[in-house]
Parts: structure tokens; C-alpha cells; sequence
């Protein structure tokens, strides 16, 4: 169940030109969060800038009761959360959404070989998904603008089995598209027993087509400008297939995490 | 300190306070459950309704702008049996007052809708006019007063339950709609709706929202609820009830002085759960301050000397 | 870095740059030309000219709002004599397009009015329609179509300068007064005027303004805005000013983008006395940012497929 | 010539539970202001909110290439004011606004008797007039709600020659309204030159009768809603008496400071 919170901010790192990471004093959601789940944050003052921010949780501490973001400033919200410091309170609802489902309860019988990849911001709840999951080879895959882009590596090398990444310009690992260097793997490689996704919707339709390509099981966390980001004020859709067709589905309340195949990517 | 009483009563709907859900920022309520006791609330007014199930506008459905956000939802909706059988036993649980707000793409739509809801356990239907007129070229049917008049009169002859007609503030002049309504039976008035307006991304080179344009609401149209509010209340004999900004007790209290006898809070329960409980207790404390006992001694008390 | 082109071509009014200081926020120039270079500007709509002198609303006359202000000045004005007399040749002195924008009580005010500026060398006539004509029940002159054939009509008969009819918000359909105004001969249409507003002081339990009701303008209106000049654009072949909230070059840019070929800045003069050079600015990067070297690349270009 | 700067705080103390001194460096400012101008503070964003506040200058140090505001909480724009803090830079217009007509130009070939007259935050212009008076019997009269709103009497009594005090309630000095204390003054006691008076319109009306009916020659600082703070927007109007009636005059620009005579005071 979300609750409303006023929390203690821990601790801000920057963690390239554009991304920083938040650590936050919360029994509640550190006891309680999922993977894939996220907090919606009131970055101003709720009346000159009115909608909270949408952040992904992308680690807990249940031992001492935190929990972490990580975020890019892109705007007027993201911006003004980076001015937070230390021990001052933050505005959040949470933990929101749904969760990915654990590789353990998709497979129970199984030591399974899981797939996670993240473009850009879409990392972030990958890195809590990957710390939440045992019994499963873990495989990543991050794709980054540049070098100066990169971020997280190191935490994402203690979850994984293994750790792969692009660059658009090749300045850092494989050149080109993750969802390529994706590609090319399993091509070459054992194919995973289910892929999670998280990133701009271009690659996640590519993700999902490949995926189907090969029947791999599938999820995708979607993204969408939110209002409430509790299900009640229906701005956050995205077209999920349904038996008689499609509907509008709540990224806040029936996501953030879909089946791969239940997602209309549109336009 | 005096004991003060919100409780209230607008055209035969007992309100325990002043402070009603608006429409479409609060669902059928059972999100906001989770967060507050619905008894506390004055009433709830439904997302609005349509007679099927109805899938809405193309997302992005919401942008942020200068103290306020702009909408494009478009009534998705589960339509209005589904309302009946799945939410409305949820919600008559709560001991607050149940608003179904109504929407149609003709008048027989609303007439039908009206028809469903007679046998319900709601309190009051609230018109919504500002959706376009499918059959008369599309214009909205609250734009004119013709329309409102007879969408009204048509609506009050197939129902019981007391009427509220919801005005938009997209129209030369609101008061001149307002008397229409009134004339032809409605039993309140709330105002405003979302006034249409649009924002660009820049860089995209696109509208921000899928559906080019939306509803503005939130603080940036308080000023123009205000007025619309005041100039309504003058016209008219029947209550009104006030929305457009709300997002604390004073501004609560502006709109009461202006003289509305109800307020409807909205965009604000999307950044605060808890909007509607902090905008009753302050005019509670507002009332307080001033030594006021019943709400009344506010209503439309404006000094315009 | 491309050399850009911001000089454009209204209706025969030659703008070095689309960016013009807004009626009644930009005086006649002479308290800004102590903060800024008046060459440097599109143009200048000076405060609204009456046929005599008149002393405007009773103070207070503005209210701060959420991302907005309400003003009532009420057109406080030396008269038009007085205007040709001792403050055109003021203007004169500097090199950008001077526009008089002119309001009346009656059409044939506005008659009188268009034919004193006919000799004088001012580049063209903002007609304001939000005034209420006094002889017609007081109505604003640019609420109703008719209306505005009418004064348009009337006026462009008797003038020879460039002719924009600038719109009132305040109307349930502004593409039909827009194109009611092109159809009397309006040169350009130039929107949006101020959204009727009001605000309440609930500790004097009064209106802030004395005159009770006032105009809202600043960002808090910009989405209104944009999305009139988007309408108006698309039902219009002349062309379109933009105006409402504009702050910054991001803001003109995404008027222009809507369809409008100059904006006019207003409330943000208040604030700031450089606000129509940083707006200058502001556009220019945007073009050199995307690479356009005519604003004419910018206008009306929002993709809606 | 008004100038739009960037200025820095140097110092901002606390004076009383609502009452703020700031001290500003500005070498424009402290070299060119006059007594009885003001300047218009961007205290917030400019976006959200939008207005400008008018804030008397209450003292230069032309040495030290500095001035002083002083101020009083009571809503957003001076709760924000009161945040500042050193080394901030602050954004402001001035010096706005016409002066107060120091004693030896009104009457220059005599030592004249002045009497400054304030109530509330009308005092803070008065300190800066009084010290640039030479040449001058000067007799101030403050007025302040209660002992604990009492800010700046030693800053007042360095420069005055007598200096009295009343509270609505008594609590310090004379009890009641310091119209009534200076008018039992005036009765008692040889009649100043000139009265200066700064504070509430009712206040105003008071002295500019008591004034008139002394025959003292007065002048008054107004307060106005304010828009540009430099003549252009025409918001920020009081009446005034004209030869052939009356008219609208600009607070910002024909004021602050009026002759009494000349002021309709409204309801
Ligand atoms: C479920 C979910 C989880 C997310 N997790 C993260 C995360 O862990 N780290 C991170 O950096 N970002 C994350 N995002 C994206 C993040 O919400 C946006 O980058 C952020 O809202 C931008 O706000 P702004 O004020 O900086 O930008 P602005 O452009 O000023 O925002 C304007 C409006 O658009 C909305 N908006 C803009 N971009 C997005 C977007 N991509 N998705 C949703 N709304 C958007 C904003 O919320 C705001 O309402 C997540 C988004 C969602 C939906
Ligand atoms: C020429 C002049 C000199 C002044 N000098 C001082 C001074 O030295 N010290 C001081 O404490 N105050 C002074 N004031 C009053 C001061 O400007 C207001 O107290 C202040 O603007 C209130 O702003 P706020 O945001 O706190 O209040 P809010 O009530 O939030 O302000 C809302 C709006 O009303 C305006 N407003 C509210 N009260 C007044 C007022 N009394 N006069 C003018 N505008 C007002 C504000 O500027 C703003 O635009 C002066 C006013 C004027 C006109
Ligand atoms: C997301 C959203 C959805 C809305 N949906 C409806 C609706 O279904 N029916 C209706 O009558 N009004 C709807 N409204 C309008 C509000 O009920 C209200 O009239 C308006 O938002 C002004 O009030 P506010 O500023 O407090 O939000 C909606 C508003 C928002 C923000
Ligand atoms: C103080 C003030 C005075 C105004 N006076 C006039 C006027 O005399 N004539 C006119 O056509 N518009 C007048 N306007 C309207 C502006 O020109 C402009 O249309 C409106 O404010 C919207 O633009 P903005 O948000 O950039 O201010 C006035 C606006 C303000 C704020
Ligand atoms: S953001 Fe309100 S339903 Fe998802
Ligand atoms: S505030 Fe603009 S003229 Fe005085």
C-alpha cells in the first residue's frame, strides 16, 4: 500500500554531468518496496510547479532503512531535486506501481537465465530488480550516450553475472544501439530465460519484437507524464492489448512493468 | 474557541461540509481510500461518466504549466453500468455524498444516463456540458445558452435525484448561461470545467499533448473561477458551487465569499492526497479566526461597497 | 554559427524583429528608454489612446495570482491629442514600427480616433475590442462577431494605416470573431487581451481591486493563449500576433510555432525592463540551436500529425 | 536615472518578530539615492510571482558604497525577502521615485523646525531623511503597535533632536495613535516648519488635516499597489488635487511623496 511521507534526505551524489544519486531515510518503503516500483516526488512547491516526479526505486537497505534513486535532470522538476542536501525532508508518495515478477515465481524449477536491459534512465530500476534476484544467471545490458554518460557500472558489475555495454559513439564499449548488442548475443549465445526491459520506447518495441522473435518471456517498464501517479486521475495510459482488442492502461496503477506482448507501442 | 459547523445543505443534498471531490481527479475514490477516510469528505464527485465504456484520448494526457497543468483525459471511463454494479456499492459504503457526473455525446445519451441513475443510491447528478454535441456540429453543449436549456429541461424531466449543472468557462458570457440552466430546472450550478488551452514542446516541434489541446485547471485559473463564481452568484438564486484552483482554505473562502455555498477541489488531489482534508480544516480555521459559526455567515458575503 | 534573419514583414508593417512591446505595459517608451535601447525592438504598441483624457479605474489596480497578475487601469490616457502632440514625436525618434492602439466608447470614437493618427506617422492601429461599447448595453465591442465586422469595417474605411484588430480571450469561439475581423478588412489580428479575473482579500473580506474585477495576464494564461492563436491561425490567412505570458524566447518560440508571425510582450515588461531584449535573444538562439536563419522557418511549423 | 542591478546582501538582522534590516552593497544606489525613494525588489522567481516589491531606502553609507532596507513581513514576496541571506545577489530597480524636499530647500535662510511623523513601516524612509538633514531642529514621532514591534529607536535618536514613541496599547511611550501624540504636541508646544509624515492612510489623513489646520507646510510618502515601479503601467495610482479637479498621479513616479494638501485621500 502507498502511503504519503515527508522522508529524510540522506545524501545527494552526482554521478556524471546530468545524473545524481539520492539516498532517503524510509522504514516504510525500504520494508516494502519492490523492484520496478517507484516513488512520485514533489520536487517544488506543489502549487507554481503542481505534478510530482515520477522516480524509480533503485535500491533499499532494509537494514538500515533507506532506500536510493538515481535520476537525470531534464527539467524544471528533476532540476530542482538536485538542489536537495542532506537532512533536508522530501514530499513522496510510494511505493507506487507494480513490480517485475521475480524470476522464481515465473520459473520455479529452475536456476533461470535472466536478461536485463536498460537504456539511459530506463537502468535505474533494472539495478534493484538484478540485486533483488536469486536462483538466476544474471546478464546486463546498458546502453549510454558517451563514456560521460556511464554511470552505476560498478554497482551493476557486483549483480551480474555478467555486464555488457554500448555507447552511441563508441567511446565506451560496443558502438551502436544496446538493443544491437543485445541482438547479437543471444545470436551467439544461449538465449535467456526472460528479458526485463526499461528505457525509451523505441527500443523497448525493438526489445519486445526481439524477444518474440525468439520466444523469450518479456517485460517492459513503461513511462508516461503522470498526474496522481496513484490510478485515480487516468492520465498515464499506454495501449495494452486485450482479448476483444485494446484498452488505456494506468502506467501508474497497471504498470509501470507489462508483458512485453500486452504493450502497443505507438506511433 | 467556538464550536463551528461546515455542515451544509445545497438544493436538498445534505453535506457534512463544504468540500467536495471535483470530478476526474479523484476516480470512483478507492485509490484516495488508501490515503484518507472518505467520511470526512463533504462528497465525491465521480470521474465523469458516459453511457459505454469509453476508451479515451491518446496519451501524453497531461502537461505542466505555469501554476497549473493542462489535461486531455477525454472521459475514459468504464462506462456507466459498469459504474452502477462495480463502484458506486463501494463508494455508498462512505457516509458522504455521491455526485455522478454525466457526460454524453447527445442529449438522449444524458437522458438515459439519468434514467440508468434514478433507482441508485446517489445524491445528485452533475450535468457535465462541456463535452461537444456530436449531433449539432460539435460545439459544446454548454457554449450556448439554447443548449444548456434544453439539455437541462430534458435531463430534470427523467430524474429524481436533485440536479446540478456543471458549467464551462469557455463562453462569452457565464451568467447568461447560468439563468438558462436555472430557468430550466437545474437545481445547482458548479463552475468552472477546465478552460481549453495547450502547450509545445519547443524542441519536438509538437503539442505536448497527444490531443493537441486540454483542459487548463489548477491556481493559474483561480482568478477566472473567482469571478465567474461571483458573477453567477449574482445572477442566480439557486446554490452554486465553486471549483478552479483550490488548493487551501482561503482559497476555499475566496470562492465562498464570492458566493458559492459548495467548492470542488481538483487538481490539487493529484499533488496531495490529502487536499481535500487540509482545504476543510482551513475553513475551519478560518472561521475560527473570525468567530463565524455556520458557514452561511461566509457565503457570498463580499463587500463590494 | 548561421547568421540569422529575425527581420520580418506584417501586413506592411516592417519589423526588424517579431518581437513588439504590448499595449499599456510599455507606456510610451520614455521610462523604458532608460533601461534599454528602444531601437532594438520589433515595435511598440503604446498604452490604449481615448479620444480625451481620462482617468481610469479607482486603485488598487492590480493583484498579484498564481503565475499571473490582475490589472484594472481602466485606460488611464492623456487622450490622443495629447499622444500626437507630445509623445509621437517622442517615439518617432527611434527606429521601430510605433503602433497606436486605440479603444472607444462608441464606434464612431474609434472613427475619430483612426482618422486623427491618418497624418501622422505612426506604422499602424491596434483596434482594442475589449472595450464595452457604451451605446450597445456594454457589451466589449470584440465579444460578438458582428461587432467586430462592424467597428473593423467602420474603421478601415477611415484610415490608411496597416489595421490589426486585437481579440479579447473572453468569447466562447474566437476563430469566428478572428475571421469576422479578416473578412472586414483586418490587416493582422493580434491576441490575446487580458482573461477576465478577480481576487479576493478574505481578511478585508473584499475585492483586491477597486474595481472589483480585473484582467489576468502573465504566464499563468500562456496555455489559453497559445492555443487561441493556434485556433485563430488556422482559420485566418493574415497574420497573426501572439500574445499571453510570453517571459522568455522559448515562450514567443512556441507562439510562433502555433502560427503567430510576431508576439507582443507584456506583463514580463513589468518585471523586468529587459524582457522584450531577452525574448529577442532568447529566439535568436533558439534559431541558431536548430539552424533556421528565417523566423519564417519557425511559424506555424507545429507538427500535429 | 533608475538603473536595473544585481546587487549583493551583505547582512540581514532581524530587528523584531516580523522586522528585517538588509544591508545592500550598491555603489549606484548609495551615491545617487535621495530620501524618500525606494527600490523594487524581484523577491521571488518573477515567474510565479511576478510582482516586484517596493521597498523604502532607510539609509546609505556613500563611504562604504552601501544602503539599507528595512522590512516587514506580511506576505510571499517579503517572507521571501526575508530568506536572503549574505552574499546573495539581489535584484532590484531604484532608486525609484521622487524624494522628500529637505528643510534648507523649502526654507533656506532659516534653521528650521522639522517634525517627522511615522506609523509602521512608515518610519523606515523617515531615518534616511532625517540624517541627511543639516541645519534643522528635527523632532520625530513614531508610532508602533506594542513595545515588542519597536524597531530602529536608537537608530532614530542618533538623529533627531527629540524623539517620542507611542503604542496602540501602551505598553512603551504614549498610549494610542501618534496622531494624537504629535497633535498634543503641536498644542503644547512651538509649531515645526515642516512635518513629514510616512504610514498607514488613515494616519496620513490625520496629519494632513492636523497640518492644515496648523498652516505647517507637509508632506507625505503613500503606498500604492504596484506594477513597473517606474511610471509605464499606470497601476500604482493615487488622486490628487489639480487645478481644474483632479486626477490620477503615479505613486512610482510622481511619488512617493506628495505635498498633503494635494492628496485626495480615498475612503
Ligand atoms: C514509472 C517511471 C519511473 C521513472 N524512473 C526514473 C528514474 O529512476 N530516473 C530518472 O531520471 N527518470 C525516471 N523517470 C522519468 C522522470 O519521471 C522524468 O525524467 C521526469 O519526470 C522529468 O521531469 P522534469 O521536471 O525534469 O522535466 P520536465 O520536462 O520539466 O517535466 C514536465 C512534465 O513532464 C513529465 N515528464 C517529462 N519526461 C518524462 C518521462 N520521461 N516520463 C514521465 N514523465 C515525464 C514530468 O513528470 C512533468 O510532469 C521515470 C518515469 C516514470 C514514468
Ligand atoms: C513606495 C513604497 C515604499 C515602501 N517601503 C516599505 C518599507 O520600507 N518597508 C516595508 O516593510 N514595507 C514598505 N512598503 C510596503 C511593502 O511594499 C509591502 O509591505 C510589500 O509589498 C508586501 O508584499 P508581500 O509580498 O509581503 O505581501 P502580499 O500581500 O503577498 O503582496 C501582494 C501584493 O500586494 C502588494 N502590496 C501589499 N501590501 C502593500 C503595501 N502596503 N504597499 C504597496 N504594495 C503592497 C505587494 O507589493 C504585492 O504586489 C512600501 C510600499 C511602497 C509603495
Ligand atoms: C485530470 C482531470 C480530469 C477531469 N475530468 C473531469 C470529468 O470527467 N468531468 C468533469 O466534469 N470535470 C473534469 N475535470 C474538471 C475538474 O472537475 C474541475 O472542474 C477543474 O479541474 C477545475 O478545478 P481544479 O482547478 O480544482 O482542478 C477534470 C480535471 C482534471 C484535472
Ligand atoms: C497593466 C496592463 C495594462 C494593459 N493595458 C492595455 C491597453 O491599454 N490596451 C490593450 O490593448 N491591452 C492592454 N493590456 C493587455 C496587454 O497588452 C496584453 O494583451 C495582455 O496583458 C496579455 O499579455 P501578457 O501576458 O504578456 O501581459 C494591458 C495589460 C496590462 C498588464
Ligand atoms: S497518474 Fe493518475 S492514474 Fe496514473
Ligand atoms: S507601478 Fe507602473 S506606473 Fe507606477
Amino acid at each position: 500500500m502507498a502511503k504519503a511521507l515527508k522522508e529524510k534526505v540522506l545524501s545527494l551524489k552526482m554521478l556524471s554531468h546530468s545524473v545524481f544519486r539520492m539516498s532517503i531515510e524510509s522504514e516504510y518503503i525500504s520494508s516494502t518496496a519492490l523492484p520496478g516500483q517507484f516513488v512520485n516526488i514533489k520536487c517544488g512547491d506543489g502549487i507554481n510547479n503542481i505534478l510530482r516526479r515520477p522516480i524509480s526505486i533503485c535500491g533499499v537497505d532494509r537494514q538500515k532503512g533507506t532506500f536510493d534513486i538515481a535520476f537525470q535532470v531534464r527539467g524544471k522538476g528533476t532540476r530542482l531535486l538536485s538542489e536537495y542536501s542532506g537532512e533536508d525532508l522530501i514530499d513522496l508518495t510510494g511505493p507506487l506501481g507494480n513490480s517485475f515478477s521475480l524470476p522464481h515465481t515465473l520459473i520455479p524449477q529452475k536456476h533461470s537465465k535472466v536478461a536485463a536491459v536498460g537504456g539511459g534512465i530506463g537502468i535505474f530500476p533494472l539495478l534493484f530488480l538484478l540485486k533483488e534476484m536469486n536462483n538466476a544467471e544474471k546478464h546486463a545490458y546498458l546502453g549510454f550516450r558517451d563514456c560521460r554518460s556511464m554511470v552505476m557500472v560498478e554497482d551493476f558489475r557486483e549483480v551480474t553475472d555478467k555486464l555488457l555495454i554500448s555507447t552511441d559513439d563508441g567511446s565506451a564499449g560496443y558502438k551502436g544501439a544496446v538493443t544491437d548488442l543485445f541482438e547479437q548475443h543471444i545470436k551467439t549465445w544461449d538465449k535467456p530465460d526472460i528479458i526485463y526491459a526499461c528505457g525509451p520506447v523505441p527500443m523497448l518495441r525493438k526489445i519486445v519484437s526481439i524477444a518474440q522473435a525468439h520466444d523469450i518471456m518479456c517485460q517492459v517498464s513503461m513511462e508516461q507524464r503522470m498526474g496522481c501517479g496513484i490510478g485515480a486521475c487516468l492520465v498515464c495510459v499506454c495501449a495494452t492489448r486485450q482479448d476483444d482488442g485494446w484498452k488505456y492502461s494506468r502506467v501508474c496503477k497497471d504498470g509501470p512493468v507489462f508483458w512485453g506482448q500486452d504493450v502497443i507501442f505507438e506511433e | 474557541m467556538a464550536q463551528v459547523s461546515l455542515a451544509t445543505n445545497i438544493a436538498g443534498i445534505k453535506l457534512k461540509n463544504p468540500v467536495i471531490a471535483a470530478s476526474g481527479t479523484f476516480g470512483f475514490g478507492r485509490e484516495f481510500a488508501e490515503f484518507i477516510d472518505l467520511n470526512k469528505l463533504g462528497g465525491i464527485s465521480v470521474k465523469g461518466l458516459k453511457l459505454r465504456p469509453t476508451r479515451g484520448n491518446k496519451p501524453p494526457r497531461i502537461a505542466e504549466t505555469p501554476a497549473g497543468i493542462l489535461n486531455s483525459v477525454g472521459l475514459q471511463n468504464p462506462g456507466i453500468e459498469a459504474f452502477i454494479k462495480d463502484e458506486l456499492p463501494f463508494l455508498r459504503q462512505y457516509d458522504t455524498a455521491i455526485i455522478a457526473n454525466i457526460a454524453g455525446d447527445t442529449v438522449e445519451e444524458y437522458c438515459e444516463m439519468a434514467r440508468m441513475l434514478d433507482d441508485t443510491e446517489i445524491d445528485a447528478i452533475e450535468l457535465n456540458v462541456s463535452c461537444p454535441n456530436v449531433k449539432s456540429g460539435g460545439a459544446a453543449f454548454g457554449s450556448s445558452p439554447g443548449a444548456v436549456s434544453e439539455i437541462t429541461s430534458r435531463v430534470k424531466a427523467c430524474c429524481s435525484h436533485p440536479l446540478i449543472v456543471k458549467l464551462t468557462p469557455n463562453v462569452t458570457d457565464i451568467a447568461e448561461i447560468a439563468m438558462a440552466a436555472e430557468a430550466s430546472g437545474a437545481d445547482a450550478i458548479s463552475l468552472i470545467n477546465t478552460v481549453l488551452g495547450m502547450a509545445i514542446d519547443i524542441h519536438k516541434r509538437k503539442p505536448v499533448l497527444g490531443n493537441i489541446v486540454g483542459g487548463l485547471s489548477g491556481p493559474a485559473i483561480k482568478p477566472v473561477a473567482v469571478r465567474m463564481v461571483y458573477e453567477v452568484s449574482k445572477s442566480v438564486r439557486i446554490p452554486v458551487i465553486g471549483m478552479g484552483g483550490i488548493f487551501s482554505g482561503e482559497d476555499a473562502v475566496e470562492f465562498m465569499l464570492a458566493g458559492a455555498s459548495a467548492v470542488m477541489v481538483g487538481t490539487a488531489n493529484l499533488v496531495n492526497p490529502f487536499a481535500c482534508l487540509e482545504v476543510i480544516k482551513g475553513i475551519e480555521e478560518y472561521m475560527e479566526m473570525y468567530n463565524y459559526r455556520h458557514v452561511n455567515e461566509i457565503i457570498g458575503k463580499l463587500d463590494t461597497a
